[in-house]
């Protein structure tokens, strides 16, 4: 192997990825070329092996501002008035270090969405992690936590909601993942491009250090393996106050009018803040590297074009309006330093020291990336998981498998983690944590903004398609139980090794189901994010696609169903199909350690009628309790209604596996008896079946069945449930 | 056994508080302050009575607990 | 204007205090930590956040802003001074008001709605309060804990169910003359029914009745 | 001149992050440990010639924003 070939491949490039470099240069590359190359076609930035897949997606509606391809997708919401959302994930810089790699995964979806010219106003946290009996996990799990807590809090935006989920395939490899919205007035959308020939770039933030480096194509690229630990020279260190610093600045210098376009610095660094911005204004750009403000000394023209030091924002500004953008970076006390002119032509000329270190076409750092198509088959194991069902024939007791499934950390109370984050800021949270849906307000106007995030890598794995489907469904009821109708989705792929053809079908049939559930909502996917290569010593995670579900209620309802809600004396109702589905459901899971059989599809038209219906209530304040019914069923569902509102319940089905079907488009309501009539009415009216389960009073969760009653105190329930993930960090 | 354990940050992984301290400084007019950096010296009190046995003892900690390996160096002195 | 809410680099809460006293029917701006003249002002809040970063120690560097002497000389001609969680670790810090903050009993950040009691009602943030009336109101610090080695401070609002540690429970301390108050936990949080408790108002209405020009906005 | 300044937590006063890590050193087994304390120790190069005019610019610092008087001792250690 020549020292050239050791050199490419020890950077993540195969060969032949190699040869199209020499192609396009028609000469063998200098090393900062190649370093540019090799980072900005990592799988991490390139996409290379799901841009062909990502097409599948429908990104088009009337509301639709800006789609896939920016930093993060725009959405108009009416009154001159835009919502830009974005989801990223940083899950291998967490496994390396959980702390930094949440902090700095936080930084990262705020600036895509900043970038954009909108004040970030929440986001949300999807973490998943391995069994907590395993102290690696719980070291992992609440440094993940601390992490995001860490920056979020300090940076001044508040965390409201999110996901935990615990499984082992997580165990090597957990899953970190954060959306961003941000909320903007129309005339202050900025976009990623460098503008006219002539426009200075500027470069805003923190000196440039050898954070990182290599970080897209070591960290998020590559596969774990023992030797994880020898990739720490890696980590990047985030700092929550500059970032607040910048946002600030770069919100003034938007206001002001000051730049025709931004690009953060995120994975690649500055190969991508300079040849994105230029090829999408179709322009060339002079970079003087030695214009860099640096952290430390003796850095190599490569090691600056590559560097991932975090909180840096790219400016571009026209000569006359320098002066003013760089007193702005003066005022908020960061950094501005003027590094390069946009060209006319298309080259991208790096100097350092005075001396040419790149002249690369810029767009083919970008554009001319390497496409994978690559192979897909569907996994021969998979017809035979169909097969091993259970037939659940013997009936637990109901009392007890309820209190197994509210003990569970994937199930019971995640106030642990959700209470290190602050979720008031800014006095938008009208329902926060620990609901099905986040409800912020959007001052100076009647609408109320509803985000609900949804994965479930189980499902996925017993059937990506539908999988896919039901999580866009479960996301959509969620929002509307908050009285907002479904509006945008932005999705964060999670998957395995894409060079095994099964993970290629898992993430091409998940792409599919989300593809065709947001077809018949009517909603598009304005942008989102992939993750490869999660896997450890050849075993890949469950396909484990994270849907981030924006929806709007104009108005705002004026008291939004919450589970805290309820009292004594209220019927409780479950609307939706009475159908049994057990394959994948958390009560197998937990009570028979099973994951088989085949989940039951999603039913479009069903569907869009119940997220009608659950708005419809919500908006209309007829019911005090909505709560769409997901893992652990109706049984653990309506404990949850019971532990929050301080009130037992009694409720019998026929059937007792219907406490703890999964089966998609239920919810379960609950009715002051006077707007029984009402609310009945509006389900024929819709065609959801309406079914009377019982009442709330008392303090024992009573389960009556044809077969089988049981009774589970509330004390009990509420104790299980708020201990599950305390007790096992304790 | 009284041990000292110092712990000190890379030198190439970024220290923003350490930053933000020498700025304030300066602010203040302590214009000669050329370079900052903040330690943590943990103190122990340990049985035992072999002085290596203590050090390995201690430097487990450090690997476990006391120092992040990924984000920092530990020294370990073991004072007569 | 009538109270200034200074901002700090690294401040979060002020557009929230701003909002909350405008609610209210006072009158309030927000002022950058580099201006000196606080002379337009009858009244100051330090807002909660992360003044710089927390470096070194919570509030240690804001105290040197150059607006703080100022907010010093508001202190001492007994004009009302409220701080309130990193505001209130600030005053600490410069000492006008007595003790330090030290990270939470559990090491953990803590957001959430807590139960106080109302224990001295002698002062600008209690004076419409009664004694003993229990208030829900968002927590949100992580060096929440005020520790008084010299016993001095006047514990105004105490902690029903201390969630981190403070030094009698406290959750709001005062100057002597009462002109002067921080507390820990966030009643600009709790001013609308629509986010879920009003009983911050009864603080933040005592505050601006003894705004000498705000009272009836 | 490189200087050290030494900051020590008070004893009277509480301290949550020593007491926890003493916890956790115990929950890992590590029982010989008999105390524990944790100091800030800040490294700091400053320009000067005469060591007594320097420790006076540092006690200065200290004064004024590295330690807080209600918790904190400080002693500085300027090295030759
Ligand atoms: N799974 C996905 N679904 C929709 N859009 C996606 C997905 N993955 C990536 N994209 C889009 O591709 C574009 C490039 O992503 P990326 O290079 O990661 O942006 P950034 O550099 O800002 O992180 C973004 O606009 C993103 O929204
Ligand atoms: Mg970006």
């Amino acid at each position: 192997m020549s020292e050239q070939a050791a050199i490419h491949r020890a950077l993540g490039m195969t060969d032949d990825e190699y040869d199209s470099v020499i192609g396009i240069l028609g000469r063998t590359p200098r090393p900062a070329e190649l370093a540019m190359y090799s980072v900005m076609w990592s799988e991490h930035c390139s996409y290379k092996s799901s841009r062909s897949h990502l097409g599948r997606f429908p990104t088009e509606a009337p509301w639709v501002v800006v789609g896939p391809g920016e930093n993060a997708g725009v959405v108009d919401l009416g009154d001159g008035w835009l919502a830009a959302l974005r989801i990223e994930s940083h899950n291998h810089p967490s496994f390396v270090e959980p702390y930094e790699g949440a902090a700095t995964g936080v930084g990262g979806i705020l600036r895509d969405v900043f970038t954009m010219g909108a004040r970030p106003i929440a986001l949300w946290d999807q973490i998943r992690f391995g069994p907590l009996d395993v102290p690696k996990n719980r070291f992992l799990f609440s440094g993940v936590v601390a992490g995001i807590a860490g920056y979020g809090n300090a940076v001044g935006v508040p965390t409201v909601g999110g996901e935990v989920a615990f499984d082992e395939c997580y165990s090597g490899n957990p899953l970190v993942n954060v959306m961003c919205l941000g909320i903007m007035r129309r005339d202050q959308l900025v976009l990623g491009t460098a503008g006219e020939a002539g426009s200075v770039a500027v470069l805003l933030g923190k000196p440039t250090g050898r954070d990182g480096i290599g970080g897209a194509s070591v960290l998020a690229s590559a596969s774990f393996d023992e030797e994880a630990g020898a990739k720490r020279p890696s980590v990047q260190v985030g700092d929550p106050f500059e970032e607040k610093k910048l946002i600030e600045a770069c919100l003034e210098l938007y206001e002001r009018g000051l730049v025709v376009g931004v690009q953060d610095l995120g994975a690649a660094g500055l190969s991508c803040a300079t040849s994105e911005p230029a090829a999408r204004a179709g322009m060339g750009m002079d970079v003087e590297l030695d214009a860099v403000h640096v952290r430390e000394s003796g850095m190599s023209a490569a090691e600056l074009l590559t560097s991932e030091s975090q909180e840096r924002m790219m400016a571009f500004v026209e000569p006359s309006k320098v002066e003013d953008v760089l007193a702005v970076a003066d005022k908020w006390e960061i950094d501005g330093r003027v590094v390069g002119t946009v060209t006319a032509g298309d080259t991208l000329r790096i100097r350092h020291n005075g001396e040419l270190v790149a002249e690369v076409p810029a767009a083919s750092l970008s554009e001319a990336a390497p496409r994978y198509d690559r192979p897909m088959a569907e996994p021969t194991w998979l017809a035979a998981v169909w097969e091993q069902t259970l037939d659940h024939s013997e009936v637990p007791d109901l009392a007890e498998a309820t209190l197994a499934l509210l003990d569970d950390p994937s199930i019971g109370s995640a106030e642990w983690a959700y209470q290190q984050y602050d979720h008031m800021l800014f006095l938008n949270t009208v329902v926060g944590p620990g609901h099905d849906g986040s409800l912020l307000r959007v001052r100076g106007t009647d609408k109320g903004l509803a985000v609900s995030t949804d994965g479930n890598g189980r499902l996925c794995y017993l059937d990506p398609y539908r999988g896919g489907e039901r999580l866009v469904y479960e996301a959509a009821l969620n929002v509307a139980v908050t009285g907002a109708l479904p509006m945008a989705v932005v999705d964060n792929l999670n998957f395995g090794n894409p060079e095994k053809p099964e993970v290629m079908w898992q993430f091409r049939q998940c792409i599919e189901g989300i593809s065709a559930a947001c077809e018949h909502l009517g909603i598009p996917v304005v942008g989102g994010n992939v993750s490869f290569y999660n896997e450890t010593d050849g075993v890949d995670i469950h396909p484990t696609p994270v849907v981030g579900l924006l929806g709007m209620a104009d108005p705002i309802p004026a008291v939004a169903p919450r589970l805290d809600a309820g009292s004594e004396g209220e019927e409780v109702w479950v609307f939706g199909p009475e159908s049994i589905d057990l394959a994948g459901s958390a009560f197998e899971r937990v009570i028979h350690d099973h994951l088989g059989g085949r989940p039951a599809t999603a039913t479009p038209e069903m569907a869009v009628a119940v997220i009608a219906l659950a708005a419809r209530l919500a908006a209309d304040g007829l019911t005090p309790v909505l709560h769409d019914i997901s893992d652990g069923g109706i049984a653990v569902g309506i404990s949850e209604i019971c532990i929050r509102s301080q009130v037992g319940a009694d409720v019998s089905v026929e059937d007792w596996r219907l406490l703890y079907s999964e089966a998609p488009h239920r919810f379960i309501a609950t009715v002051a008896a006077a707007n029984v009539a009402e609310v009945t009415r509006l389900a024929a009216d819709t065609g959801v079946a309406a079914l009377r389960i019982g009442t709330l009073g008392g303090d024992h969760i009573v389960f009556r069945t044809a077969v089988r009653t049981n009774d589970l105190a509330l004390a009990d329930a509420g104790s299980a449930y708020a201990a599950a993930i305390p007790r096992r960090l304790a | 056994m009284n041990v000292t354990v110092t712990i000190r940050r890379r030198s190439v992984i970024a220290d923003p508080h350490g930053a933000t301290v020498a700025r304030a400084l300066a602010d203040l007019g302590h214009q000669g302050v050329r370079s900052l950096r903040i330690d943590r010296t943990i103190h122990l009190e340990v049985d035992g009575e072999d002085p290596e046995t203590v050090r390995e003892q201690v430097a487990a900690m450090c690997e476990q607990l006391l120092a992040n390996p990924v984000l920092e160096d530990y020294e370990i002195t073991v004072d007569a | 204007m009538n109270v200034a809410v200074v901002v700090f680099p690294g401040s979060n809460c002020e557009h929230d205090v701003v909002h909350a006293v405008r609610l209210l029917g006072g009158d309030a701006e927000a002022v950058w930590h580099k201006d000196t003249d606080l002379s337009g002002a009858d009244a100051v809040v330090l807002p909660g956040g992360f003044a710089h970063g927390d470096a070194l120690r919570t509030g240690a560097i804001a105290r040197l802003s150059p607006i703080m002497q100022s907010v010093r000389t508001m202190a001492d001609s007994g004009a009302p001074v409220l701080g309130i969680c990193n505001g209130f670790q600030i005053l600490c810090e410069a000492g006008i008001l007595p003790g330090a903050f030290i990270a939470n009993r559990d090491l953990a950040f803590i957001c959430r709605m807590i139960d106080v009691e109302v224990t001295d009602t002698n002062t600008m943030l209690t004076s419409g309060a009664q004694i003993g009336q229990r208030l829900r109101i968002p927590l949100n610090s992580y060096e929440g804990n005020w520790v008084d080695p010299t016993h001095t401070g006047r514990v105004v609002v105490r902690y029903t169910d201390d969630p981190n540690g403070s030094q009698d429970h406290a959750a709001a301390v005062a100057n002597p003359a009462g002109n002067v108050v921080g507390i820990m936990p966030h009643p600009e949080r709790a001013t609308e029914q629509l986010l879920g408790s009003v009983d911050g108002r009864v603080l933040l209405e005592s505050f601006l009745a003894s705004v000498p020009s705000a009272s009836h906005v």
